[in-house]
């Protein structure tokens, strides 16, 4: 058996709700993988799908984005409308082949620091599953190479 | 004495090529597309095609090149070079007007910095070229005193004979001959009758074009502005060409590393000539439509003595909106010069 | 060149224990631009933080990372500190290597490696943080308050109070809103009237409150600290500075027959009227649509009888530009029609009456002089119906809320009742008793017990006339029988509705309502009294049903939030706000209305001649909350948000 | 008379009545079955009108033009149903003033044409509310079938092999009604969220990135996949998208002037089943 593969995983997270829900699931001491990188954002209201294609390229085998549960945006309408945004994307992505257990969307409040602590396993277990992103790696590679013919 | 290849013996031709190290690379169509590309035996390629969809440009120049390698260290900025894997080349069956291209881009790429990635390129291919029996209503080659049968930019000429049976072999270079000895065993002596060339009528007078296009005072004209009216500003045309050789430089990567990359760039952006402050020198379709041309048909021949324009008429043929060069040259013919 | 300090704090053994800090310094030191890269047991102590001042001092640093715990914590001690060392507060991040690292994580290798790349993405981050500045805005401390019923005199007395300017804008002839319809109140049963019309008298007379009445808002511009608004103020016919309000142009007023909206339409005016006699102020104006002159060119009875000339039927509108910072919405709710329950023949039988008009009748000061009598004959009703719920909790054919209030005005009804007519009987039909609050449910219980109002938990289908009585037909769930009971009065409890026109003036002052159009609060819960867009407040029922104490400490809430907004001459804010590049802005406009704050404005950009050019859109700093929603949307990248913006995200991703 | 006819006729009049100042319409091009945008300021340039079942492309694009609705002159345009959308979208997005734009509408069906109706972009509204209406359940194109019978390892093939062709001429940004941005997201550098060397990874973003600023805003004219000069099938993508706002939003994109982008509006019950 192959040494365990660790994926690459990129989380774009609001700071009122995933943000300090990450926070509750420190302060509360549960423990979770450690393969996320979390990116702190006003709201889901400011997350790009542009920033999950840069952490494809970047190598990540997986991208989340969280924010707070509909009705709870600190800007009222911020997540309505990064939920239309996330619904037309990932089926764009879908569409393209590149698969949507490889981006997933959550809610986490800033309560529920043990649904983030789940989610994290939860995720970085789907994705060491899923194993690398290799298709997408593979673009990557081709930047790096001389054309041939 | 000639020399004739016969249809029947090009798998073995390219079987031999292969054998010898050659990469070998001809027209191939697939379902939708068409492109020079690399085959493995004579049943991939499609010479029955006027050309393809695509030129030879990007087999010498890519449309997307990595030029060198840099790491960003605390102190220190590490940079390794590319350079082209080498890679002997033969490319069979490109067009008299693409191998022209080639020929036409060589002083470009040389006249002051020789560009290796071009060079090295150009040395390790042998262009073997077909004459053309057929042509459509976009082939203009005549009107840029180029032919159906030229031997521009060639390293081989392969004369079509009559019933599709084979070529006539004329070897141009020592690049072709040699390319052509790997071969020999697989050529024959003699001469048979050679199929009729295409006939390519001459689409406009370019003498009475570049006159004009030479006079200062038509550079102001409102001839550009009616002309390029329907333009929407892609780059299909400057792309699909093979002289368009204009290009730009981005730097690709991340905190750590990255790659510094040559990509084709066009004069029909406008992007193109966009300063920093956000002025923009050529700020309309017109003026950007107006350079290419200008410099297609005045200022490179100023500077290089040759047309930047081989008459392939792939500029009008895929043109989103049906414009190019044609139409554009044959308008300022009926101008008064 | 970017000279970046990074402080490793080892939180004692909170980080330390779980994070190789000694490795991590030395990685993170190895990193470009870094300059100093150390690591300290307590970072967020005095001794700590002097080290991070001294560092930034000697080593000219131009940037500032803190790897410590969540900025949730310490973000502003390290900011401050940056500050106070000479360095813009905004050019200091925080990496949270505690709780989302070293809290959670328990190899250390791992933890190690998560920590740096944290750390490094946030070295990225700051080497494009931008020099902000907190944001300023004037303000003009004078509010508006809109509405004069209780909740709009409340907020306005408790600004003029604290010694404020206030203007009040009431729409109505008087002040006095539905509270002073109202009979008694419940769960004290002291009179409306009694308690509402002094404060209706301190409103007017106050020197720091302009009371404007009879008057709209036509126009709201600008942001907070800095509306513009323009009001119309209606012509009455009346010249306020002249009247007396000596009422004897009312006496001689041919036209009596006007059903008086005060009193519900159980009443009579005049068409030149005080709505009611204790009106604030107690000036006349001419209702247009009923005066005779105004419809036959001939009459001015009134104008004749008055001494002092008063009248002038030539009056037109007039327009008044106020300059405010603050404004406080107190404008009310309305009764629901009851003409969508057919079945209970309301419009049909004049003896089945809303609430409001029962209030009316109960009035000391009413049509009946405070006697409970039918509007149908004028005698005294020997058995009523109460029905609950006519309208609330209906998705079918009302609303699908609680009106809140129904319950407890019922039991005040039935009490009311009681104690004017001793043997009559009454029925309360009703869905469930909700009687939350301060002596409501006692107050319900005393209605039953003490004056033996006789509670049916059930619905009625059906209302008809059957020779002089009105027959209810119903269902008691709890014996699971159907009931019919023979009335001579039907009290419908109607819902509580927004005002008609709420939406049109919701977007009018630009604040966002809900499917009911009642105004939406900013925060349902931490922000109740606030509405979306900053220097707005909420006050009274407009938000949603309220009783009378609710509503009035909704407006004390409103009136303390602008106060504090009026506490200083400049407010301060957060530089975290969208701005736009106008020269690549395609003024597509989407962002306008993404926008939840309405803080994303059209502006035209002119030539030297005037000439539009273009169109683009700007945003407002004083609105703007900071949310990034508008820049997601924004398909030419033209706007980005301060503190967060597009290219700081692009290193982080890049640096991690 | 022919539909050509009454068009020409109708041209002539309106020019000649100075109703408008300019037809955008359709003439021969340089094949017998091209048509090139045809400019028409004069009755007599209207001589060279054609109108048949060839004329295919979408022209509301030149209506943004720099400079051409400025100064508040009208213009008519030849347009076909998802021209009128697309026109609809572009004055729903502020780009032009609809009341400026004097509509020829006719439609192109089994290669016959029909004459539409109207002149001005809402008097076409019953016509694309019948459109919406008649939206198949399945967009009916077998190569779509085919992708989207396809695993995600078998897409990702597909459109690697597709894109590694794009050379990134951006005809389909630049042949595109909607595509009016001033500066492209992709010709941002600062940051360069869009690689734009025409390598597959950056072929591959401009891609998505395209679909995604046309989704709930495509009509679906085809310029795009027309104007693609490797031929890369765009349309399908765009039509996958215009189906997946259909289906989630009752999105149907230039219903109406006053239709709001889809992306910049919201509803509180919008499906989220995707979201853990």
């Amino acid at each position: 058996m192959n040494e365990l593969f660790e994926p690459e995983i990129v989380a774009f997270v609001c700071t009122y709700c995933t943000y300090a829900g990450a926070d509750l699931a420190g302060t509360s001491r549960l423990k979770y993988a450690p393969n996320v990188r979390i990116i702190r954002l006003p709201c889901t209201g400011r997350i790009s799908p542009m920033f999950i294609l840069k952490a494809l390229q970047k190598g990540a085998d997986g991208v989340l984005v969280s924010g707070c549960h509909p009705g709870d945006c600190h800007f009222t309408h911020g997540n309505y409308h990064a939920r239309r945004r996330w619904m037309v994307f990932r089926a764009l992505l879908e569409f393209m082949g590149i698969p949507s257990e490889r981006v997933k969307f959550s809610w986490i409040s800033a309560a529920e620091g043990g649904k983030f602590a789940d989610l994290m396993n939860s995720v970085t277990e789907d994705i060491r599953k899923l194993g690398p992103f290799d298709q997408y790696k593979e673009l990557i590679r081709e930047t790096e190479t001389p054309a041939t013919f | 004495m000639t020399r004739i290849l016969l249809r029947d013996k090009l798998d073995n031709c390219v079987a031999r090529w292969r054998k010898a190290g050659l990469t070998v690379i001809g027209p191939v169509k697939k379902e939708t597309f068409s492109s020079y590309a690399a085959v493995e035996n004579a049943a991939e390629l499609d010479l029955s095609m006027i050309m393809p969809d695509r030129s030879i440009k990007g087999l010498f120049f890519p449309q997307t090149e990595p030029m060198l390698h840099y790491t960003i260290k605390k102190q220190a900025l590490d940079i390794k070079d590319f350079t082209p894997p080498p890679e002997k080349r033969i490319i069979f069956g490109a067009r008299p007007c693409d191998a022209s291209g080639m020929a036409i881009d060589d002083p470009l790429f040389g006249w002051d910095y020789k560009d290796n990635f071009w060079f090295q390129r150009r040395n390790e291919t042998v262009i073997v070229t077909i004459a053309c029996t057929k042509a459509d209503d976009f082939c203009m080659c005549t009107s840029l005193k180029l032919a159906p049968d030229s031997t521009k930019g060639s390293d081989v000429m392969l004369r079509p004979l009559q019933n599709n049976r084979g070529w006539l072999v004329e070897e141009l270079t020592d690049r072709g001959r040699d390319a052509f000895n790997e071969i020999a065993d697989l050529l024959q002596d003699g001469s048979e009758p050679e199929a009729s060339i295409a006939v390519v009528p001459e689409k406009f007078d370019l003498d009475a074009c570049v006159t004009w296009l030479q006079k200062t005072e038509n550079f102001e004209s409102t001839f550009w502005k009616e002309i390029s009216m329907r333009c929407i500003g892609c780059a299909s045309c400057t792309f699909l060409c093979p002289t368009c050789h204009c290009f730009d430089f981005q730097d690709e990567g991340d905190t750590y590393s990255g790659i510094r990359r040559k990509n084709w760039d066009s004069c029909s952006f406008a992007l193109f000539t966009m300063h920093t402050s956000g002025h923009n020198p050529r700020a309309t379709q017109s003026a950007r439509w107006r350079q290419r041309i200008m410099h297609k048909f005045n200022y490179f021949p100023g500077k290089f003595n040759v047309n930047s324009c081989s008459g392939c008429g792939r500029c009008s043929r895929q043109c989103p909106v049906d414009m190019g060069i044609t139409e554009t040259l044959q308008a300022i013919s009926t101008l008064q010069p | 060149m970017a000279k970046i300090g990074v402080f490793i704090c080892h939180c004692g053994e909170n980080i330390g224990a779980k994070i190789d800090c000694n490795k991590l310094a030395a990685t993170v030191g190895e990193h470009p631009g870094v300059a100093v890269s150390v690591e300290y047991k307590y970072f967020c102590s005095d001794p700590g933080q002097e080290s991070v001042k001294k560092a930034i001092r000697d080593n000219n640093l131009t940037g500032v990372v803190v790897a410590a715990c969540s900025p949730r914590m310490h973000e502003a001690t390290f900011r401050k500190a940056c500050a106070e060392a000479g360095l813009n507060p905004y050019m200091c991040e925080i990496a949270n290597i505690r709780e989302q690292c070293s809290w959670v994580h328990t190899d250390v290798d791992m933890a190690t490696q998560k920590a740096a790349d944290i750390t490094r993405s946030m070295v990225e981050k700051v080497k494009r943080n931008n020099k902000l500045q907190p944001i300023e805005v004037p303000v003009t401390r004078r509010a508006l308050v809109i509405g004069g019923g209780i909740a709009g005199i409340q907020a306005a007395l408790d600004i003029a109070n604290a010694g404020q300017e206030v203007v009040l804008v009431e729409r109505e002839p008087s002040l006095g809103g539905h509270m002073a319809q109202l009979s008694e109140t419940f769960p004290t049963l002291d009179c409306s009237q009694c308690i509402m019309t002094p404060r209706m008298v301190e409103a007017a007379q106050h020197p720091k409150i302009r009371l404007l009445t009879y008057a709209e808002i036509v126009h709201v511009d600008g942001y907070i600290g800095n509306f513009k608004v323009k009001v119309k103020m209606k012509a009455r016919y009346v010249d306020m500075d002249s009247c007396t309000g000596c009422g004897d142009c009312i006496t001689k007023c041919p036209q009596k027959k006007i059903e008086s909206e005060f009193d519900c339409s159980i009443g009579m005016r005049t068409a030149i009227y005080t709505p009611f006699a204790q009106s604030v102020p107690n000036k006349p104006v001419i209702d247009k649509a009923n005066c005779t002159y105004f419809k036959n060119g001939k009459c001015k009875i009134c104008m004749r009888s008055c001494q002092i000339n008063a009248i002038n039927f030539d009056m037109q509108d007039e327009f008044i530009d106020l300059e405010v910072g603050a404004i406080v919405v107190a404008t009310g709710f309305q009764v629901q029609n009851n003409a969508v329950y057919g079945e209970y023949g309301y419009g049909k039988y004049p003896d089945v009456i809303t609430g409001l008009q029962f209030e009316r009748l109960a009035s000391a000061s009413g049509p009946t002089s405070g006697k409970i009598l039918r509007p149908s004959d004028g005698k005294e009703p020997e058995t009523i119906v109460f029905i609950q719920c006519a309208g609330s909790r209906d998705p079918s054919k009302g609303v699908r809320y609680c009106s809140k209030i129904c319950c407890m005005y019922t039991a005040k009804h039935a009490m009311l009742y009681a104690h004017k007519v001793h043997d009559g009987k009454s029925h309360v039909f009703y869905m469930d008793i909700r009687a939350a609050g301060k002596g409501y449910d006692e107050f319900t219980r005393r209605a039953i017990e003490e004056d033996e109002a006789s509670y049916v938990r059930g619905r009625v289908s059906k209302v008809w006339q059957k020779m002089n009585k009105l027959m209810v037909r119903g269902v008691d769930t709890l014996l699971g029988k159907p009931v019919v009971i023979a009335a001579d009065m039907v009290v419908l409890a109607t819902a509580m509705v927004s005002q008609p026109d709420a939406k049109e003036f919701a977007k009018t002052i630009g604040i966002g309502y809900d499917e009911y159009g009642f105004f939406n609060e900013a925060h349902l819960k931490l922000r109740p009294v606030e509405s979306s867009t900053a220097g707005i407040f909420l006050a009274g029922a407009c938000q949603s049903p309220k009783d009378i104490p609710d509503s009035v400490a909704q407006a004390s809430a409103s009136a303390s939030k602008v106060l504090a907004l009026f506490s200083k001459q400049k407010l301060e804010r957060e530089p975290v706000v969208a701005s736009n590049n106008e020269s690549t802005c395609a003024g597509c406009w989407g962002c306008v209305l993404a926008c939840p704050y309405n803080a994303i404005e059209k502006k035209d950009i002119l030539d030297r001649s005037g000439k539009v050019i273009k169109r683009v859109a700007s945003v407002n700093p004083g609105l703007c909350q900071g949310c990034g929603t508008c820049v997601t949307f924004c398909r030419s990248n033209s706007l980005d948000l301060a503190g967060f913006t597009e290219k700081q995200i692009f290193a982080e991703v890049m640096g991690l | 008379m022919t539909i050509q006819e009454t068009y020409k006729t109708r041209a002539k009049e309106l020019l000649s009545s100075g109703r408008v100042k300019m037809v955008v319409g359709y003439k021969a091009g340089s094949t017998p079955d091209r048509r090139r945008p045809h400019f028409i300021r004069t009755p007599e340039e209207a001589d060279r009108l054609i109108l048949d079942s060839a004329c295919i492309a979408n022209l509301s694009g030149y209506l943004i033009t720099e400079g051409l609705l400025s100064d508040e002159k009208s213009v008519g345009i030849f347009l076909k149903p998802d021209g009128v959308r697309s026109l609809n979208i572009l004055a729903a997005e502020s780009q032009l003033n609809i009341e400026q734009i004097v509509v020829l509408g006719f439609d192109v069906n089994n290669n016959e044409i029909t004459a539409l109706k109207g002149e001005k972009a809402e008097d076409f509204s019953t016509l694309i509310e019948s459109l919406k209406e008649h939206v198949p359940q399945t967009p009916g194109n077998p190569l779509l079938e085919r992708i989207e019978a396809m695993n995600a390892k078998e897409r990702f093939a597909f459109w690697e092999a597709e894109f590694s062709r794009c050379i990134k001429c951006y005809a389909c940004r630049q042949a595109c009604p909607m595509c009016y941005c001033r500066r492209c997201i992709v010709d941002c550098n600062q940051p360069q969220w869009v690689n734009t060397s025409s390598h597959t990874l950056g072929n591959f973003e401009w891609n998505i990135v395209r679909a995604f600023h046309l989704s709930g805003r495509c009509v679906g004219c085809g310029n795009c996949d027309r104007a693609c000069p490797v031929n890369i099938p765009l349309r399908l993508i765009n039509a996958k998208m215009a189906h997946e706002v259909l289906g989630a939003f009752d999105h149907f994109a230039g219903m109406s002037q006053t239709q709001e982008p889809v992306l910049a509006s919201f509803k509180k019950d919008d499906s989220e089943t995707f979201i853990l």
